[in-house]
């Protein structure tokens, strides 16, 4: 049966090497936590890239498109007043309103998208009571892995990989 | 969801009249109530503005009379009189109560104009503050009553009457009934701004009082000598639209009449003239020996250069158009000087071509005035004093000790009055627009009064009090009028037709054929300075309860809410003092001080003051504005020389609504000779013809374009289009504090441009309102759509839309457009100015901006009769309010498809041009550039 | 390089203490006494501020000096400086992160928390300067039941929709870049009441490596939206003047010197704060004496860019041939009513930073201190002279005029900076001063530098 | 440590901010549903009259013509209501000693006026007016609903200025002078909105 272990590490070059190590075994490496947002770390889990600013653009267009018809909607269509002797509907005066709406829902998308596929509106989760584990914002590095067999083996091959400390998750 | 002020806006502790605006008045309650409040009032605001509205009420009339349908204007004719000369108006009603005078375009004195005066009568017929009934020492009484009482007396001894001048012959009569009744009853006139000169002049040169009616539209050459002929005389009106007639030219090729005024301070009429000399009111008579002797050929020696130039042009001029030139000389000037004028008219052949003789409408005029009831007073002769109208103890200071010494004195008056204050009796007396009665105009057409709504309070006109003392016990004004003149019974169709026409027909006065005897008036000796007194926007004082009047700027001053010491720039010098420093002026133990007001084109050595301030009494308006200078004046006197004048070291802020009076090199308002127009016709073209744009043109419904034309020729800047604005679109009144702060709110100002060149001042009137421009400025900022363009030209404001950016007044070039900084019409909810207010026009309410709409309500009262008639707005069907009350006609109004009206014709003259052209905003109402005509080689 | 960015090279552990320390130092700021006077002043200011509000809006503008011509004054005069103010944080956080400036690490929070108060000042003028401002909600296009709309050729719709979405971005890009560090308050404030609100608002943040991949491409983004947005928001709001036809606004200079004038006084302000911030925390070792430099360089650099625009301002004057023209920047402007404000804006937006082309005046932390408000001074009277002395002589000559403030006007604007100051002494007490996650990532990249270069030596 | 937030926190923490977003929403949309809501227009509210004046009797049955007794709504923005006069003009003779009609003829005998309460009130910035409508064709159904069944005027249109838009707004020739249901009718078949300012739709043809 597989255990979830989790593994403090000194620093960023030890959880780098252990997470390379690990890659080739058959264990599988769950997730780091880090308190910065390391590089080496990353480089290590070699994970897709973000597709979050996809999103974000496509947001933003959604919000551009929309305010500029809103405008022309309203002012050129449902009440066409003359203001000014402009033709109601005035495209050079529609652009303001419409780029500043593509940069709202642009910004929107971009922070919601964030806090979900983060899955970050919550308070607390499955590691969050492991002991120990506050240092994981201060200065310590952590590393949960799934072990593929017992859990024993991978105690120690994380140990030899220089983890200051192994514990199992406490689900809170 | 409407936010309405749930709470009444009169917390704090003044009348809410003239507008909420004592900043330094906030109290520690006030702000402590509104600390606490304020947490609370963020969160309650909206919700306080869900509680329903209260369900209002539908009151139908209990019997409907035929010719009354709700929703529907009425307009009556009646005439409203003013020191016994009567102008023939035409007031509008809705729903059986007055709200706008107009003028009556087929009475003589008026031809459809109106005065200031007349246009804010109305006010004066709502005034919260007016007398109600009667009171004996201070304890009401009953009105009818009191009348009785006298009624049954006989043989009254010491029966004494003051009233201001009459021409009414219902007055007439019962002043005989009363005299028949009371043997030795004595009846003397009194009235501040006295004509009793002109009658002593006419009876000294044409052997009696006669009244001198001019034709100015047959006078090429007019030569006035302190004379405001086209707004400060009794038949202005009349005299302004004739002189404009006759002035105006339509094309380089027209002939213009020629204006020379010699006057001290500069008036409306001063502003059109050709040659204007600046001279001391005591030089006027020394200005007209020397013009009668060179008239006959001896170019006069006296005076320094200008003087003597101006006045051998003059005297060339006239002698030039023998039989087509008039000299005019002012009411307050001293009998002698009339009768020397009327002998320079018989000279130079004006004598039954531009003046004609008719006896004086007035009844009377050489008989009693207040000098002989004061000595009569002194001399113990007096029992009953019945003092109608008028206020001689605020007027008339250095006869009121005798009059005040009277044992038994009733005072029939509008206001609780200085004279009021002090008589056992106060009757109150009744408005002409809610009274009966007749009067003469200037010519001596009889005049009918008829009310235009019952009496608002318990009040008497002086026909009753009259009949009263007649021996009437229950005096009813109509029913005398009816037998004064012979009418059988009310529904007697002659009679009708003359109610509706307003006067009775072709009873003016027949001229008379007479010859004037040579009369020399010697000059006053000048020493010291001069004091000329003049009439005021409040007139005489008797208004200085009126709001709007009060804050009606001065024609060239722009002075509003009390009067200064207007004096030239050299005088300032003299004194040592500058603008807004407060002189004291001493004149035989009589003293008082006023702050001084520097204008150019004043004539040196002499200091104008004006008439009608400082009153004691009169309401919170009327008491303590500006500072009473009657204590200066002998009684009955137009001018005075030889006062002494000090800088006191105060100063004092003067409420002036323009402030600045050059062009700046911007050619605002152009103005040209004729002489140099003939040359250069075309000389307004760039300020005319289409902008480049970079805008598509937009298409719209096809509409009548609605337009206007001014010609600034003929605007003498009397500002009787001002109030008449004020009255038809329930414009707020904002108080001096409001003026100080430019907060004023007249839709339509009159804009005054002086050019100096050596010495004399060219004046350019420019009345200046929303232009309606077709590329708005105003327009495009507006985040609201508060303000946008109609498919018929109009630039519409739409109160209840606007959230109070102030963006649009800040982006027109015009600066024509009005905030309401505070509640300015709350504090008139409620009481009886409400009943003066518009029903078609919306009272704005706080944070809204508002503007000059051609009087769309009109235009649009027309566009829905003409749609349920099935027909087109015919040309000329839709009058502005402003154009109505123009005496000159200088405002035309229309459609621009409608070709044949005088608005298009004037457009397609060579002299029009668009204000601020080259700002592209192409704005709708166009004006004619001034032309004046002075003599080719400058005298 | 020149001067380090970090003096020393603290742990990440000691980083922490000192940067989170701020919100929980012995002596706590609010038993000192600077702190309880600075407060008290802050609070009763921002009393004064409400009163007077509730005040204008039940009596009237009228209270204010406003009058026609000069129908804006204080009220716009406040809100252009205030929005101006805020530009500067979103420049240094999202612009110098575009451009790798790291060292705009420590001092990028700080700045983010003046825009965002700035901004909070700056947006209460435009509904409190209506006339009629409970319906200042018809400038958004709600479906209304009277089916009218707000009208978008003008430039008021524009400043709502672009004041608005800059205070939701700035306040999204602040929130999201203060995550993490709430997530370290979370774990290692003292007590545990003060943890369990902290994480209230952390989010439930732990430091995932998936969810910081997710979050350095928001924080990113973040940025790069913020930029165009800064630029824009400030070229809207020189919009209202722009698109209007007053001699004197309607130039096309204004977008760009508008700008350039926020972020001018936007520094100005971060040196203001950032001086006796860095005193009180003993921050020298994040905010080094490079960062008050730089600061002090970009406010030179704006500072030429604003004079540059009145330079261009007086230039079209004259080479319009437009006498109004001519007249409002040559003649009213320099000795008409208001000229006093006009003198002390040319004295410190171009004579003051000038001083900083001296190391000695980029130093001197007293010089600089005194130089900034002085330039915030000047910017304030530069608004009065473009808005009031513009409208004072417009076209034509009857309608010139002259304006006064009123004891409102002064109330009011004391309001907003004392409202400002309780808001910032808030943000001092219970927020992290300096972004902690952001000085560990520029701590460990300036080691890896050190080690490349070493490396590259060796080699 | 001891976990800081219990497991259950979560949800907690997810409806609280769900709470503030629907609350936030709420304070923008409740408004909008009061002004839409009969409350706001006092639509269908039949109002208590001093005189319990029938007009399903009147109109309907009787047959008499609206503009009888509004008579001025043929020439006058204001539609008018009877004088007491024009009810006693029948009264006098019919019903002459009712209980129903005591107050109409005290009122006529007194001189004093009867009190109605308003039905249709308008805001007193609008100017609407009658004569021109009912020049068009306009039935007073059309705004007024089918009066002759009411035994208690109430109002049945919403009178808002977006429904005199869509009105107003629409391509439509002169009316038909018939019921009620011939000028709803030409409302539901009009077709759509026809985006020009003509002379109906510009502001001041109601805001003067």
């Amino acid at each position: 049966m597989s255990e979830r272990l989790l593994a403090e590490f000194p620093d960023e070059h030890a959880i780098a090497g252990a997470i390379r190590a690990l890659r080739e075994t058959d264990h599988r490496v769950l997730d780091a936590y880090t308190p910065f947002a390391s590089h080496e770390v990353e480089d290590a889990l070699a994970r897709r890239p973000s597709r979050l600013p996809f999103a974000v653009f496509v947001g933003g267009m959604c919000g551009a498109g929309g305010a500029y018809f809103l405008q022309w909607y309203l002012v050129a269509h449902l009440y066409p007043l003359v203001v000014g002797g402009r033709p109601p509907h005035f495209p050079v005066a529609f652009v303001i309103i419409t780029f500043e709406m593509g940069v709202l829902f642009a910004s929107l998308t971009a922070v919601i998208a964030t806090l979900v596929v983060g899955r970050l509106v919550r308070l607390t989760d499955d590691v969050q009571g492991t002991a120990g584990f506050e240092t994981a914002t201060r200065d310590r590095f952590w590393l949960a892995v799934m072990s593929h067999g017992p859990g024993e083996p991978l105690r120690e091959l994380l140990g030899k990989l220089g983890a200051s400390r192994v514990e199992t998750p406490e689900v809170a | 969801m409407s936010h309405d002020h749930d709470h009444d806006h009169d917390h704090d502790d003044h009348d809410g009249h003239d507008g909420h605006d004592d900043l330094d008045g906030l109290d520690r309650r006030e702000m402590m109530h509104l600390l606490a409040a304020g947490a609370g009032l963020a969160g309650l605001g909206s919700i306080a503005a869900c509680m329903e509205p209260p369900t209002e009420r539908i009151q139908p009339r209990v019997e409907d009379p035929p010719e009354l349908v709700p929703g529907m204007p009425l307009t009556y004719a009646t005439s409203l009189p003013l020191d016994g000369f009567a102008v023939g108006v035409a007031v509008t009603t809705r729903e059986a109560r007055p709200i706008k005078v107009e003028g009556n375009p087929d009475h003589p004195a008026s031809l459809g104009a109106t005065t200031p005066l007349h246009q804010a009568s109305v006010l004066d017929l709502y005034d919260p503050h007016r007398t109600k009934g009667a009171t004996e020492r201070g304890v009401p009484i009953d009105v009818a009553s009191l009348l009785r009482g006298f009624a049954r007396r006989e043989r009254i001894r010491g029966l004494w009457f003051v009233m201001p001048p009459q021409s009414s012959p219902l007055v007439a009569s019962l002043i005989d009934r009363v005299r028949a009744r009371h043997p030795g009853a004595r009846f003397a006139t009194f009235a501040p701004l006295d004509r009793r000169a002109v009658y002593q002049g006419a009876a000294a040169a044409l052997g009696r009082p006669l009244e001198a009616q001019y034709r100015f539209d047959r006078a090429d050459v007019v030569v006035s000598l302190d004379a405001d002929f086209a707004c400060a005389m009794p038949n202005s009106l009349r005299w302004a639209h004739d002189f404009a007639a006759r002035r105006r030219i339509s094309s380089p090729a027209g002939e213009m009449s020629r204006l020379y005024v010699a006057e001290p301070r500069p008036s409306p009429t001063g502003s059109l003239a050709d040659h204007r000399l600046a001279a001391r009111p005591s030089r006027i008579p020394a200005i007209a020996r020397a013009l009668f002797a060179a008239v006959r050929g001896r170019p006069a020696p006296t005076g320094e250069l200008r003087e003597r130039r101006w006045i051998n042009a003059a005297a060339a001029d006239l002698a030039a158009a023998r039989g087509r030139g008039l000299v005019v000389v002012g009411d307050r000037a001293p009998a002698e000087l009339h009768a020397l004028v009327h002998a320079l008219n018989a000279e130079i052949g004006a004598f039954g071509a531009t003046v004609a003789f008719t006896p004086p409408a007035i009844l009377d005029p050489l008989g009693d005035g207040l000098p002989e009831v004061a000595d009569a007073a002194r001399a113990g002769q007096v029992e009953l004093l019945v003092i109608a109208e008028v206020n001689p103890v605020y007027a008339a200071p250095e006869l009121a000790p005798a009059l005040i010494g009277v044992r038994d004195t009733l005072c029939l008056t509008h206001e609780a009055s200085e004279t009021s204050a002090r008589a056992r009796w106060t009757v109150a007396l009744a408005h002409p627009l809610e009274a009966w009665g007749d009067a003469r105009a200037y010519d001596g057409t009889v005049s009918l009064i008829q009310p235009m709504i019952r009496p608002l309070h318990p009040s008497v006109s002086l026909a009753e009090m009259l009949a009263a003392f007649a021996g009437e016990e229950q005096p009813d004004a109509h029913r005398l009028l009816l037998e004064q003149h012979r009418v059988a019974a009310p529904d007697d169709l002659g009679w009708r037709a003359a109610l509706r026409r307003g006067f009775l027909e072709n009873t003016e006065l027949p001229a008379v054929e007479v010859t004037a005897t040579e009369h020399d008036a010697e000059p006053a000796p000048a020493s010291g300075y001069d004091l000329s007194f003049d009439a005021s926007p409040v007139y005489d004082g008797r208004f200085a309860g009126n709001a709007w009047l009060q804050e009606l700027p001065r024609p060239q001053e722009k002075l509003t809410w009390g009067n200064a010491a207007i004096a030239s720039p050299a005088t300032a010098r003299a004194l040592g003092a500058d603008h807004g420093d407060v002189v004291r002026i001493k004149r035989n133990g009589a003293v008082a001080e006023l702050p001084l007001f520097v204008l150019p084109g004043h004539a040196d050595g002499c200091v104008s003051l004006e008439l009608g301030y400082g009153r004691r009494a009169g309401g919170p308006i009327a008491e303590g504005v500006g500072v009473d200078v009657y204590p200066l004046r002998p009684y009955g006197r137009g001018f005075v020389t030889g006062a002494v004048i000090a800088r006191t070291g105060a100063t004092a802020e003067l409420a002036v609504t323009q402030q600045h009076f050059g062009q700046d090199h911007r050619d605002v308002a152009p103005a040209a000779s004729l002489a140099w127009y003939r040359q250069h016709p075309r000389f307004t073209d760039h300020m005319w013809g289409p902008t480049a744009t970079m805008l598509p043109v937009v298409e719209m419904e096809p509409r009548l374009q609605w337009a206007m034309t001014i010609d600034t020729m003929l605007c003498t800047g009397c500002s009787s289009c001002v109030i008449a604005c004020q009255a038809e679109n329930n414009i707020p009144v904002v108080g001096r504090r409001g003026v100080v702060r430019n907060r004023v709110m007249h839709w339509l100002r009159i804009d005054t441009y002086r050019a100096e060149d050596e010495g004399d001042v060219e004046v350019v009137n420019q009345p200046m309102l929303c232009q309606h421009c077709e590329k708005a400025p105003c327009e495009y900022v507006c985040p609201v759509y508060a303000t946008q363009h109609s498919p018929d030209g109009l630039n519409e404001m739409v109160y209840n839309r606007c959230i109070g950016t102030r963006f649009c007044s800040n982006n027109c070039p015009y600066k024509v457009r009005r905030f309401n900084w505070f509640d300015f019409t709350g504090g008139s909810r409620g009481t009886t100015l409400a009943l003066q207010h518009n029903p078609t026009v919306t009272v704005r309410a706080r944070g809204v901006m508002e503007k000059c709409t051609y009087c769309v309500q009109r235009i649009r009262a027309a566009e829905i009769t003409a749609r349920v008639e099935h027909r087109e707005i015919r040309p000329g069907e839709v009058v502005t309010a402003c154009q109505q009350a123009c005496p000159t006609g200088a405002i035309k109004f229309g459609a621009l498809q409608h070709a044949g009206t005088d608005m298009v014709t004037w457009r397609e003259e060579p002299r029009h041009y668009a204000v601020l052209h080259h700002l592209g905003t192409r704005p709708r109402t166009v004006y004619l550039a001034k032309i004046t005509n002075p003599r080719p080689e400058k005298p | 390089m020149s001067e380090p960015i970090i003096l020393g090279s603290p742990t990440d552990a000691e980083l922490g203490d000192q940067l989170l320390g701020t919100a929980w130092r012995r002596p706590a700021l609010g038993e000192q006494r600077w702190w309880r006077v600075a407060f008290g002043i802050a609070g009763a200011l921002t009393l004064v501020l409400f009163s007077l509000i509730t005040y204008t809006v039940t009596t009237g503008i009228g209270l204010w000096g406003n009058n026609i011509p000069v129908a804006w004054a204080f009220g716009i005069i406040n809100f252009v400086w205030w929005i101006g103010i805020g530009h500067a944080g979103t420049f240094i956080s999202a612009i110098l992160y575009l451009f790798e400036q790291r060292w705009r690490t420590s001092i990028n929070r700080l700045a983010e928390a003046m825009t965002l108060f700035a901004v909070m000042q700056a947006a209460l003028y435009p509904v409190l300067h209506l006339g009629r401002p409970w319906f200042a909600y018809w400038l958004f296009p709600y479906p209304s039941q009277m089916e009218t709309w707000p009208q978008v050729k003008s430039a008021l719709p524009w400043d709502a929709a672009a004041v608005s979405t800059y205070f939701t971005v700035s306040l999204l890009f602040w929130y999201l870049g203060m995550i993490p560090d709430l997530a370290s308050m979370r774990d290692h404030a003292p007590t545990r009441r003060r943890r369990i609100i902290y994480g209230l608002f952390a989010l439930g943040w732990n430091g995932k490596a998936s969810t910081w991949r997710h979050y350095r491409a928001a924080y990113l983004v973040l940025a790069g939206l913020a930029t165009p947005l800064v630029l824009s928001v400030h070229s809207v709001v020189s919009s209202d003047f722009a698109t209007a036809l007053v001699p004197g606004w309607h130039s096309t200079i204004f977008p760009p010197y508008f700008v350039a004038g926020a972020i001018f006084s936007g520094f100005a302000m971060v040196l203001t704060l950032l001086i006796p911030v860095r005193a009180i925390f003993k921050l020298h070792n994040v905010v080094t004496q490079k960062h008050i430099e730089n600061c002090a360089k970009l406010t030179l650099v704006t500072g030429l860019i604003v004079a540059y625009g009145y330079i261009v301002e007086w230039f079209m004057a004259w080479y319009s041939g437009e006498r109004s023209e001519l007249y409002q920047a040559w003649i009213a402007r320099p000795t008409g009513p208001g000229a006093p404000l006009f003198w002390l804006a040319m004295i410190c937006n171009v004579l003051v930073p000038q001083l900083f082309w001296w190391k000695r005046g980029r130093t001197n932390v007293y010089l600089l201190f005194a130089a900034s408000l002085l330039i915030n001074l000047g910017m304030w009277s530069e608004r009065f002279m473009i808005i009031v002395q513009s409208l004072e002589r417009e076209y034509l000559p009857s309608m010139w005029a002259s304006y006064a403030p009123t004891w409102v006007d002064l109330g009011l604007f004391l309001g907003t900076l004392g409202f400002f100051s309780l808001l910032f002494l808030l943000f001092l007490r219970n927020l992290p001063v300096v972004a902690l996650s952001e000085m560990r990532e520029l701590r460990h990249d300036l080691e890896h530098d050190a080690e490349r270069k070493e490396a590259a030596a060796h080699v | 440590m001891a976990a800081l937030y219990p497991r259950w926190s979560n949800t907690v923490y997810r409806l609280a901010l769900l709470g503030i977003l629907l609350g936030a929403a709420s304070a923008i949309a409740g408004p909008m549903l009061y002004v839409r809501s009969t409350y706001n227009t006092s639509q269908f509210t039949p109002y208590e009259q001093p005189v319990e004046f029938d007009h399903r009797h009147h109109a309907r049955d009787d047959g008499i013509e609206c503009l009888y007794c509004h008579s001025a709504a043929e020439r006058s923005s204001n539609a008018g209501v009877p004088s007491t006069g024009v009810c006693m003009g029948c009264h006098a003779q019919v019903y002459k000693d009712s209980p129903l009609l005591a107050t109409v003829r005290q009122s006529y005998f007194t001189g004093t006026p009867i009190n109605w309460k308003r039905v249709h009130d308008l805001p007193d910035f609008v100017y609407f007016d009658h004569s021109v409508h009912i020049a068009r064709g306009f039935d007073c159904s059309a705004c007024h609903g089918d009066v002759g069944m009411m035994a208690r005027v109430e109002q049945v249109q919403p009178l808002t200025m977006g429904w005199c838009i869509d009105c107003h707004t629409v391509e439509h020739t002169t009316l038909p002078n018939d019921a009620w249901e011939a000028s709803m009718q030409m409302l539901i078949t009009a077709p759509t909105r026809k985006p020009e300012i003509t002379s109906l739709v510009t502001c001041t043809a109601c805001h003067r």
